[in-house]
């Protein structure tokens, strides 16, 4: 017989529910990581944390920003602590290693917000591990390679970061820039932690090319977009950032050089919507700075789980239903704008087209300067098409691919050539 | 003494007896925590065999363990091959990657030993972060499965615990060997050893590859525990904390490495879900550990507990022998690594013939 | 007086070394040696300090490269020969600086090296204290030198003496068929110093020993035959007799004191 | 003047110095002597403040300072030089380097002149031409030479030497004493210790012979010469 | 590759070198000289630019935080020199272990004081602006930087021709106590070396924070290129890490354009190369250890 204790049970038909959120707060993406962990509280100290007369208990537990640590703490979430639903976490990598703890766990249900990597709604579908409040790193690009192509720009230079993050944003902006008919003159790759941009900076000959694509994390982002403008590039060169080159945790940190960059991503601290204004007043108010997409994507978690639970009457004991509920949830109003999921757990969200500005205070924020609503993790392709193809990688960004228009589900570019 | 004798062997008998119901005692939780706590000490045991019997302190074991994760990995979940033998070809590669760094070592000692150690886990995180279609890159690799009759926790304790079990009975042996002495012999006067018949070359190649061949284990049950391998197991980090748990448990013993990498787990799985400040918590106990039990844990108990037990029963030649430190190793103890400290209290320059010999060498081979 | 005993007797030498030479820089510590050494011979390798004694036998236990010349051993060239090889082949030596394996205790340093010298000193799977054989054997080379009220004592917490006839000991357990002895009797009191000579007289007959020492009433009184080095170069060789009454020699080395 | 009244010491749990007591009187050359493992060096080291062996009981004065557990580099300070036994000269500096970073100007008004680079290579002919040599590419008597000239280096008012004859050749050693002579006359004190009995009993105005952590024997070289005893019993001269 | 592309490669490898330079010699002083790797050394670095952050915020001018984040690590230099390492001197392994020990609290205590986000320093007011140079746009700070590293080497360089300390603490790895013998307080001569080392970590750091910008694990990443530096160059020789710092910010700068696929080889490839070829680096001497 298996041997082994009892677990305490989280979930059910009734008491308290236990949510364990897994995300770093100690390591190098640490900041963000908090970032996270204060959006998440924020949601339940505005509403309170009874939800259809259930208590939501969190426990929080630091992953560190590793994989292994992320396995560690999931188990222990799970196993000792009788959690009925984990969130997190933060990086891609760290995200795919909770998706496999989840995997056959059936009575387990994962919330993912930021762990962006494509194939969790693609071709690694994990069935209980569901994005809300999350994205896709090529949602946006997508976008940006399309619009690029709008601008007049014909010849473009990519900088990404690389690792399967910088991969798949480059891969987006790659593969729907070059459908439209753009050349890729240049390809750049900077490995995480690149200390100084400069090598790559004077490999930019601005006369090469129409604009840049440029996508950095993290400390990255700060010492490339510095350098940007110390290099004489940010006069001569239009830039075209991804999400995390310009987002709200590391613009913290910027000066002047940033204002007036213009980016892509599924947020932004900027738009004028209440549902946003609102809760980037709510987050100023409690912890003194502008939330930044970490902040609002498991505030978003929160107000989609509380607003499932609220429909399901605050009954988890069926989680295959409860799953099913979750999934075909609609949110019509979070600080992301609309945001639903597609029959793959893919997010459907408004990309905005951003650019850093600076407010009374002095704060550097993005403001929206276009809005692309509900774009599809498979832009305008046919899903089944672009399903067959690989996911984006080094190797693999889609730049002759597709070939024909039968692999469009609407608007194929490829005719007007 | 017949007491203590009975004393030593009821709690060993103890310790193997919870160590085999471990299961039926604990929730899942502990279960996988004395786990992780078996193949981490495994790990800090094949350091400390080169470390703390060899007097070669590596930096980059990690990488060693990661050709073995990695190896797993690619073979079973990219060419399908079955479990068992994707596992066998493994440990072939990284007994053959062991060698191969090996060979670039054996010429080196000290600070120097420590370097190339280091860059040599670099290479193999920096290939692990680059050759994404074999690796996952940063991704990691997904889909690592445990073997058929392990899968469940409580077996896969077991497999873990008979497979760890081996390795550190084939230690054991190794130590004691004739082989073993002279891993000693090199840490205490590497440059004696060739005069004598030594080829120490050979010794240290042989160390190496040993050393690696457990890591390589350690890092299979590392890898089908999580199911999963990613770069952040073969990166410096994580050869710091093994070299970490073989010390806080005690340099040159058995027991130290399970001491110190269940005291690690601990930290790591249980503390940090109560104290936010933990890798605070983790560097204190490193510190203090090194500043007031040199030994480890293993070593204080035995001065502090151990051995005026025996005094006062009778025993003082058994504890002097505790209380000197007789072949307890000492990487941490009073000596230097080179032994410089008692080639001082000795009255000689010992070391003083070499260098000129070495480099001479040098120009010699290249 | 140029001729060395085993020219004489014809028989083949234990060592031969022809025109040896090491140079460091533009320094020459040995430049052009050339004896042989017969078997069962004892020989004393005297000059004054820096005169290139211990670089001698460095070359000759292979632990420093012959800048040129050649060394045979028993009949073989070991000029290239790795030392554990040479080693093996039957030659073991002593260090003028102490070099012993402090940690370890007196009876490991010893096993350490009767181990050296058999086929299964890099058995991994018995234990290296449970061969009786060798185990005996190398307590029998801790009496030989006096050690064995310490043979638990780690070599580190010997005294300066002690730690003198471990060295020795070391290398007796060796059995070689070539001894390099350097300066075995330094630091050794009188009493200790008797001892060495009777120890040394009492080796084999067959073994072959080569002995550096500034102690001239212990040298010349072990030694058959004497060579001198005086800046790298032989200056003198002969019987004891011939080498304390030869002006040279004692001009540069033994002083007119004594 | 040096004293040691009733000095105590050892290296962990055994004592190896069971009460030793001992004079250097000022300009005098004292030589101590015993067999192997009888404690000379634990008593110049504990003379020296240097650890292990720790001073368990007992007082040092030197010139009427207490230094008993004062730091080695105080002690040396005041003025008392040291040669170790077994040289422990510094593999990694040079000849010149090794005997310039000990220079230090005598302390107070001091006797005779003071110690340079010249006097020592007058004093050893052989170390001025090993200059630029490491000190671990010395031979072993080179390196007895360069420990004995940085100890002089230091313009001491007292030198312990123990065993400093060790690996010197015969004519050397023969120089050595004569140095020493020289030395006497400029009014340093001196403690020897040697295996060279003759040597001792040549150069010494005071002899003291250890058994086992304890002074035997105290005398001038007529009384210890004319003590068979003493001879046969603690050195084994003579037998 | 063009002329221009060539100078821009070449100005960055030299002035990033000349950054490694300003800590490397700090780190190369106590590695070399006193054989302590010193693994808290990129901790230090951290730290002082975290104070110069402090200051800078407090309104002070960047040369006012980066006295002020040199003379607090200089302090806690101290601390942990007298208070940890003192315990166990002399013995190589427990010293790098600690030191070890110590980075990972110095890093948890940054993160818990100064928060994850990375932080880019201002440039003092007299060194914000572009010059040109032959056709190209380059940053003055890069060249202050520059300026301070040749400053220092020239410092360095006295001090270590001019004075014994040099000699007496290769005595003193050789063989303390006998250093003590004669008459030296050979603990603060290393007390003295180590706080020296430290004061330049935090005065880099904070020149590092303009540079490269300060964040959680920047620590370790300095500290790589520190290493490499003093690796390459040859432990304790002011030569080695001059050039050591020059080769390494060349091959960083110049292999990142050239082969950039081979970035996360290139600083440790030419290291283990250097180290199997010749063990102790270019300038390494043949010394006792
Ligand atoms: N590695 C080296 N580099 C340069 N010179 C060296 C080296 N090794 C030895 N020498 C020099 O070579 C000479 C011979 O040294 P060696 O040790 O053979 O002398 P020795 O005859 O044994 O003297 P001693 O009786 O003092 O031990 C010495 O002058 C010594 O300084
Ligand atoms: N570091 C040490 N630890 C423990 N015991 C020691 C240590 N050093 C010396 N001893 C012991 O102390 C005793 C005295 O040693 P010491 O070196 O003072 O003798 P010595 O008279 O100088 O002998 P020698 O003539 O051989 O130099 C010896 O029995 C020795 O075993
Ligand atoms: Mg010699
Ligand atoms: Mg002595």
């Amino acid at each position: 017989s298996a041997p082994g204790g009892g677990d305490d049970e989280g979930g059910g038909e009734e008491g308290p529910i236990k949510v364990g959120v897994i995300v770093p707060t100690t390591g190098v993406v640490a900041a963000a990581g908090t970032d996270m962990l204060n959006g998440w509280n924020l949601y339940w100290e505005i509403n309170g944390n009874e939800v259809a007369g259930r208590t939501i208990e969190t426990i929080h537990e630091d992953n560190a920003g590793d994989p292994t640590t992320t396995l560690t703490k999931a188990r222990k979430l799970v196993e000792q602590d009788g959690a009925a639903v984990i969130v997190g976490t933060l990086l891609a990598n760290t995200a795919l290693a909770l998706a496999e703890y989840l995997d056959p766990l059936d009575d387990v249900i994962g919330l993912n917000p930021a762990g962006s990597a494509d194939d969790l709604s693609q071709r690694g579908v994990v069935d209980n591990y569901v994005r809300a409040g999350g994205w896709q790193s090529s949602s946006p690009t997508h976008v940006a390679g399309d619009w690029a192509y709008e601008q007049g720009y014909r010849k473009v230079i990519t900088l990404c970061q690389d690792y399967a993050f910088g991969h798949e944003n480059c891969g987006g902006f790659t593969n729907t820039f070059t459908d439209r008919g753009g050349e890729i003159v240049q390809q750049l790759w900077a490995p995480l932690g690149t200390p100084d941009y400069s090598s790559y900076l004077s490999d930019i000959d601005p006369a090469s090319a129409d604009a840049a694509f440029v996508l950095t994390v993290g400390a990255d982002s700060g010492r490339f977009v510095k350098q940007w403008e110390d290099f004489g590039l940010k006069d001569n060169l239009p830039l075209i950032g991804g999400e995390t080159t310009l987002e709200q945790s590391l613009l913290r940190a910027m000066g002047d050089e940033a204002v007036g960059l213009q980016s892509f991503g599924h947020y932004a601290e900027g738009r004028e919507d209440s549902a946003t204004q609102e809760f980037v007043d709510e987050y100023v108010d409690a912890y003194d700075q502008l939330p930044s997409y970490y902040s609002a994507s498991t505030y978003t978690a929160a107000q989609w789980f509380a607003e499932t639970l609220e429909a399901e009457d605050g009954d988890m004991s069926d989680v295959p239903a409860f799953l099913e509920t979750l999934k075909g949830y609609q949110l019509d109003n979070s600080p992301f704008g609309p945001m639903k999921l597609d029959e793959h757990g893919g997010t459907i969200a408004t990309m905005y087209l951003r650019e850093v500005a600076k407010d009374e205070e002095g704060r550097l924020y993005n403001q929206v300067v276009e809005e692309y609503p509900e774009v599809s993790q498979f832009w305008n392709y046919d899903p089944q098409a672009f399903l067959e193809q690989p996911v984006y990688t080094r190797e693999y960004l889609g730049e002759d691919w597709p070939e024909s228009c039968d692999q469009f589900a609407s608007d194929c570019p490829l005719e007007g050539e | 003494m017949n007491t203590l004798r009975l004393v030593k062997w009821a709690s060993l008998a103890a310790v193997v007896g919870l160590t085999v119901a471990l299961p039926y005692l604990v929730s899942s939780f502990y279960v996988n925590m004395a786990t992780q706590m078996l193949f981490f000490g495994l790990f800090a045991l094949s350091i400390n065999l080169i470390a703390g019997y060899g007097g070669m302190v590596t930096l980059g074991q990690a990488g060693v363990l990661g050709i073995a994760g990695y190896g797993l990995g690619i073979f079973y979940t990219s060419y399908a091959v079955p479990l068992g033998v994707s596992a066998l070809l493994a440990i072939i590669s990284t007994i053959l990657v062991a060698a191969f760094f090996g060979l670039l070592l054996v010429r080196a000692s000290g600070v120097y030993f420590l370097m190339i150690t280091l860059a040599q886990g670099m290479v193999v995180w920096g290939v692990a972060q680059r050759l994404t279609t074999l690796t996952g890159g940063d991704n990691g690799l997904r889909g690592i499965a445990r073997p058929p009759f392990a899968v469940e926790y409580w077996s896969y304790y077991y497999f873990s615990l008979a497979v760890v079990a081996f390795c550190v009975f084939l230690i054991a042996r190794i130590v004691r060997s004739p082989f073993g002495l002279s891993l000693k012999g090199v840490r205490e006067a590497e440059t004696r050893m060739a005069p004598l018949g030594y080829d120490v070359k050979r010794i240290k190649l042989f160390a190496f590859t040993i050393s690696g061949t457990f890591a390589g284990v350690a890092g299979l049950l590392l890898a089908m525990y999580n199911n999963f391998f990613s770069p952040p197991s073969v990166y410096v980090k994580a050869s710091a904390e093994g070299l970490l748990m073989s010390i806080l448990g005690g340099v040159g013993t058995i027991t130290g490495a399970f001491v110190g990498s269940g005291v690690f787990v601990f930290v790591t799985n249980y503390v940090s879900g109560y104290m936010e400040r933990w890798p605070t918590l983790l560097g204190l106990i490193f510190v203090l550990t090194i500043l007031f039990t040199p030994d480890g844990v293993v070593g204080a108990w035995q001065r502090l507990v151990w051995a005026p037990l025996l005094r006062r029963y009778g025993a003082a030649d058994e504890a002097e022998l505790i209380e000197v430190g007789v072949g307890g190793g000492g990487l941490l103890s009073d000596r230097d690594l080179k032994g410089s400290k008692s080639a001082i209290e000795a009255g000689s320059a010992a070391p003083s013939e070499e260098p000129s010999e070495q480099v001479e060498e040098t120009r010699a081979g290249s | 007086m140029d001729e060395t005993p085993s020219e004489q007797s014809g028989a083949r030498p234990v060592l031969r070394l022809t025109g040896v030479c090491r140079h460091y820089g533009g320094l020459r510590a040995v430049s052009d040696v050339s004896f042989e050494v017969a078997s069962g011979e004892r020989r004393a390798v005297i000059g004054p300090n820096g005169a290139g004694k211990t670089t001698l036998f460095k070359m000759i236990s292979r632990e420093e490269p012959t800048t040129k010349g050649r060394v045979e051993f028993l009949g073989r060239d070991i000029t290239r020969m790795p030392a554990y090889r040479v080693a093996k082949l039957g030659l073991s030596r002593t260090y003028q600086i102490t070099r012993v394996f402090p940690a370890l205790s007196v009876l490991e340093n010893v096993v350490l090296a009767t181990q050296g010298l058999r086929p299964g000193r890099y058995q991994m799977f018995k234990a290296a204290m449970s061969n009786k054989a060798l185990v005996e054997d190398s307590e029998r080379a801790v009496e030989q030198v006096g050690l064995q009220r310490v043979t638990k004592t780690p070599a580190a917490e010997l005294g300066h003496g002690e730690q003198r006839q471990l060295e020795l000991g070391i290398a007796l357990a060796q059995k070689p068929r070539l001894l390099l002895l350097d300066e075995p009797a330094a630091g050794l009191s009188a009493v200790e110093r008797g001892m060495m000579r009777d120890l040394v007289k009492d080796l084999p007959d067959d073994m072959t020993l080569l002995l550096i020492e500034h102690d001239m009433e212990l040298a010349l009184g072990l030694a058959d035959y004497v060579t001198c080095l005086h800046n790298g170069s032989q200056v003198a060789q002969g019987n004891p007799e011939e080498i304390k009454n030869n002006e040279r020699v004692q001009d540069i080395y033994l002083g007119r004191g004594d | 003047m040096l004293t040691v009244s009733d000095l105590h010491s050892g290296y962990g749990l055994s004592e190896v110095l069971n009460g030793v007591t001992l004079e250097v009187p000022d300009g005098k050359l004292v030589a101590l002597l015993g067999r192997n493992g009888m404690g000379k060096t634990s008593l110049c080291r504990s003379i020296m403040g240097l650890d292990p062996p720790a001073i368990r009981s007992g007082t040092i004065n030197y010139n009427g300072t207490k230094v008993t557990n004062m730091p080695p580099f105080k002690i040396a300070r005041l003025g008392l030089g040291y040669v170790p036994q077994g040289r422990h000269i510094f593999g990694s500096l040079t000849v010149v380097e090794n005997l310039a970073m000990a220079h230090r100007s005598p302390a107070g008004s001091s006797q005779g002149e003071d110690w340079d680079l010249e006097r020592v290579w007058e004093m050893f002919p052989r170390l001025a031409e090993r200059k630029a040599n490491v000190g671990a590419q010395l031979s072993g008597g080179e390196q007895q030479m360069l420990a004995i000239g940085r100890a002089l280096m230091t313009n001491p008012g007292v030198l312990i030497m123990d065993e400093p004859s060790e690996g010197l050749a015969p004519v050397l050693v023969d120089q050595l004493g004569e140095r020493m002579q020289d030395l006497k006359r400029s009014s340093l004190s001196m403690l020897l210790v040697e295996q060279n009995y003759s040597l001792a009993l040549k150069l010494a105005d005071i002899l003291y012979v250890m058994e086992n952590g304890r002074v035997v024997f105290a005398g001038s070289p007529e009384e210890l010469d004319t003590s068979e005893d003493v001879k046969r019993r603690y050195l084994g001269v003579g037998v | 590759m063009s002329g221009r592309q060539f100078v821009l490669l070449s100005l960055n490898g030299i002035s990033f070198g000349a950054l490694l330079f300003l800590l490397s010699s700090g780190f190369t002083l106590i590695f070399g000289l006193m054989r302590i790797v010193n693994l808290a050394h990129g901790s230090f670095y951290l730290l002082g630019g975290y104070v110069g952050l402090t200051l800078m915020q407090g309104g002070q001018s960047f040369w006012v935080a980066m006295i002020g984040g040199a003379l607090a690590i200089a302090i806690l230099g101290f601390v942990v020199e007298r208070g940890l390492l003192l315990r166990v001197r002399g013995r190589t392994m427990p010293e790098v272990l600690l030191t070890v020990g110590l980075s990972l609290i110095f890093a948890d205590l940054a993160l818990a004081r100064w928060g994850g986000d990375p932080i880019l320093l201002d440039r003092p007011s007299q060194f914000a602006g572009t010059v040109e140079l032959s056709g190209v746009t380059y940053p003055e700070f890069r060249l202050l930087v520059l300026g301070l590293g040749i400053l220092l080497a020239a410092l360095m360089w006295i001090l270590q021709s001019r004075t014994r300390i040099g000699a007496i603490i290769r005595a003193g790895v050789d063989d303390r106590e006998m250093v003590s013998a004669l008459g030296i307080n050979v603990n603060a001569v290393f007390t003295g070396v180590f706080v020296f080392g430290a004061l330049l970590a935090g005065m880099t750091g904070v020149i590092g924070g303009v540079f490269l910008s300060l964040y959680p694990g920047a620590d370790g990443e300095i500290l790589n290129f520190a290493l490499v530096v003093v690796i390459l160059g040859g432990l304790g020789d002011l030569r080695g890490a001059i050039v050591g710092s020059l080769l390494v910010g060349l091959i960083d700068s110049f292999g990142r354009s050239l082969t950039p696929s081979l970035s996360y080889f290139l600083l440790f490839a030419p290291m283990a190369l250097i180290l199997i070829f010749r063990p102790r680096g270019l300038f390494g001497r043949a010394t006792v250890d």
